[in-house]
């Protein structure tokens, strides 16, 4: 494999965030984690309205503030400086939460160390005995809302799957994900296990089986 | 008459004592109460058990207290914010509990302390780490775990605005905890922005309603924590 | 027995709720039921500022509009037109019997059918097979109210004491009630039964025992 | 884009099915949806299942929906009220059935199925005849009783001020059981006193989030139950 091709394999960080906005419908209350997730709002197709959800207390989250028109007081789950926009509100945290776990938000998209064929997804600890272990509001997401992406690269800087036939790592929740976006592959997750919906330019699916610990179908893909 | 109003941050946590459960509010620094933290520390009750989102972070607020050595235990969802350095290194050391709490639970089990519900079932962590040992129940086909409400002696919060009977509203995402630590403490301790005369807030706006408030000190310029942990201030 | 000492016997409704009133402290926060304890807010001593909750969504309840003003929509939980005092704040229900519930609400005054020398109250249902049961919140009050005083008449109009050793009709709470105010004395509920605090105008210990079917002490009450 | 304004109450309503369990918002005549009502009554559906805290009274609105032998069974903490004549009648008759719960049980177990709460304990009706036949359990030397969430298939509310995304505020006592309400029901559908813009009501002060709302029909000049009752009115 040249580098030239190397290069064009796959998609970027604003691709896979590009392509996750695509399957994001009209009038969707949506919530995004923190990384990539966050992306997704600025890909959303015109014509869409979604309306973002922020679990510290926002509902009709907005685009980070102008520079020098950041209010410490309005930030999201990442505590980075956010907007309100018309027809907002604000709320505390059990409000915010019981949105979250009465199923009232549509789809979550979030980032994932781990996601087993049977959907468990492992995203808030590696699980080594000196690390500090934080879980925010991820066990309550997953837990909660009706749809739960997931946007991923495909494997670890060291190669290592991340799509895996079981998680080692600790679980953030049982059998929760209905669809990773990877920097290889639209992949839902199906009682068969991982099948592929889409394959990223130049990858085949050979390529993705090789990268795959878990078990994957070549399901109803399109591309090559 | 009621009037709630305090002359001074130190006469409004004179009373908070060692082996004392303190809720702080805020999420990150928005709403953080700032002072009445420094106030603590300066008043030195020792042991807390001290419940936050995070862990605070540089070593000004919630961070400070925890340097100071003052908190035993902490109840919270993620200690490990950007900037939040004093935590993890007492933690590592073994000199300060964590009890990990997923932040959806937590705010629940605030809420149900202050509504009088001893426990209550929830789908959040189902077959994590954070279920083992926990009570879990089937509720049609689905399972749950059983979490206990949760109490304080003492709140700590802050509010944009507050009347003399206690009634408060907030300024945006820093409304967070607030409201429900204001329920779920025996004595409720607040800073406000303002403070304004009765009747000037609208019934149909308050947010937190006085009888969950116990008292309040006027800060009407009160520190922002990422500024002075951008300047490196250290407290005290 | 003449008609004139008859007549002066004891309280009447409103000497009831104004004996009732001088036991609430300045700075309480206070529900009353319907009936006779709503009558108690009328009587409370100069000085004392006093905030009731309704329970139906209200804190810092004022008293009935002058007519004309009444708004459908500002009731109490007698569903009977009120005001709102500087102070007030509207909030939901489930927030209402959170106040209720967890104990912040410092007294709640009832009316009461039967109470037992061990604080159980019966107020809500005679039993009867063809009553249409009906509860509202006085379950709620009574389990999560810090203190529960009962004004009641001491017997019922066939003169049935209404103090008994066991209540007979269906119970309301176990335990719960602090303080009965009748129309014959004040008397608390202690470990020992029911015990005398104050008797009321021309009543005597025994003209009280022989009305009252529960175990009733002396105490440390005033009057003859 | 997000517009949840339906022209009419007869479409607002149209898909209420037979068997259906419908919470209907007002704690007496403050709060009650009397046009929405009288449009169900229009629309027919049978067999239903209603939630309010009473039984309507003389013969417009809730009870006149119960007259028109829609309703099966009411799950209900005070069937009682001074003007209700119609619910007392048919539940001697046998004709309609009741479920008694106290009223905070009430409105936490609605707020319970709206908060993903599949059950809770609490200390109220301990020792009464309400919590015959139910799960007890001691918590730190009190007893409790298992209460469960309560969802619905549609609820029917009413507000003062909305926006197209459902954004809501009320009138003063009238908010009672409608926000509550709004999160446990699939379908949430409201009458409004009036529209606004969106970005007319300022988020510190929404009290029903739009996420919780379905449907809004503006009517403008909602009939007084009182009103109807004393003249003798009767719907249909």
């Amino acid at each position: 494999m040249t580098t030239e091709n190397a290069q064009k394999l796959g998609w970027n960080r604003e691709e896979m965030a590009r392509r996750t906005a695509l399957d994001i419908a009209d009038g969707s209350y949506v919530n995004l984690g923190i990384g990539i997730p966050e992306k997704v709002a600025q890909y959303v197709p015109v014509g869409r309205e979604v309306i973002y959800h922020t679990e510290n207390g926002l509902l009709g989250m907005g685009p980070a503030p102008i520079a020098g028109q950041e209010d410490p007081e309005l930030i999201n789950a990442g505590k980075k400086a956010v907007t309100a926009l018309p027809g907002a509100s604000f709320f505390h945290h059990a409000d915010s939460f019981a949105m979250i776990r009465g199923q009232h938000i549509d789809i979550c998209v979030l980032g994932a160390m781990q996601i087993s064929e049977q959907g468990d997804l492992a995203n808030w600890s590696t699980g080594e005995p000196d690390a500090i272990p934080a879980v925010g509001g991820a066990m309550d997401l997953v837990a909660g809302v009706k749809t739960i992406y997931v946007i991923t690269q495909h494997c670890t800087k060291d190669g290592t799957p991340k799509l895996v036939e079981s998680c080692s790592y600790p679980l953030t929740g049982r059998a929760v994900v209905s669809r990773v976006y990877s920097d290889l592959a639209v992949i839902d997750v199906t009682p068969e296990g991982f099948q592929v919906v889409e394959l990223a330019p130049g990858v085949s699916f050979d390529y993705l089986r090789q990268r795959t610990a878990g078990k994957l179908q070549a399901g109803r893909q399109k591309g090559s | 008459m009621i009037d709630k109003r305090i002359a001074s941050l130190a006469e409004a946590v004179a009373d908070i004592f060692d082996g004392a459960t303190v809720m702080i509010g805020g999420f990150g620094e928005a709403g953080s109460p700032i002072e009445l933290i420094h106030a603590l520390i300066d008043q030195g009750a020792g042991n807390l058990t001290v419940v936050n989102n995070n862990t605070g972070s540089g070593h000004v607020g919630l961070a400070a207290l925890i340097e100071n050595g003052q908190v035993r235990k902490m109840i919270c969802s993620y200690p490990r914010t950007l900037g939040s350095k004093v935590f993890p290194e007492l933690y590592r050391s073994g000199k300060i509990k964590l009890d990990l709490v997923p932040q959806g639970t937590l705010a629940e089990r605030i809420r149900a302390g202050g509504a009088g519900i001893p426990a209550f079932y929830t789908p959040t962590s189902v077959g994590t780490p954070l279920a083992e040992g926990k009570e879990q129940r089937n509720f049609a086909g689905r399972d749950y775990v059983m979490e206990h409400g949760l109490k304080a002696d003492f709140a700590l919060i802050k509010c944009q605005q507050a009347d003399c009977h206690g009634n408060l509203v907030y300024n945006k995402t820093a409304r967070n905890f607030a409201p429900i630590m204001a329920m779920a403490a025996k004595t409720t301790i607040v800073q406000t922005n303002a403070q304004v005369e009765l009747g000037a807030l609208d019934p149909e706006v308050v947010v937190t309603p006085g009888i969950f408030v116990d008292r309040i000190v006027t800060v009407s310029d009160p520190a922002q924590e990422s500024k002075l942990v951008a300047e490196g201030r250290r407290y005290p």
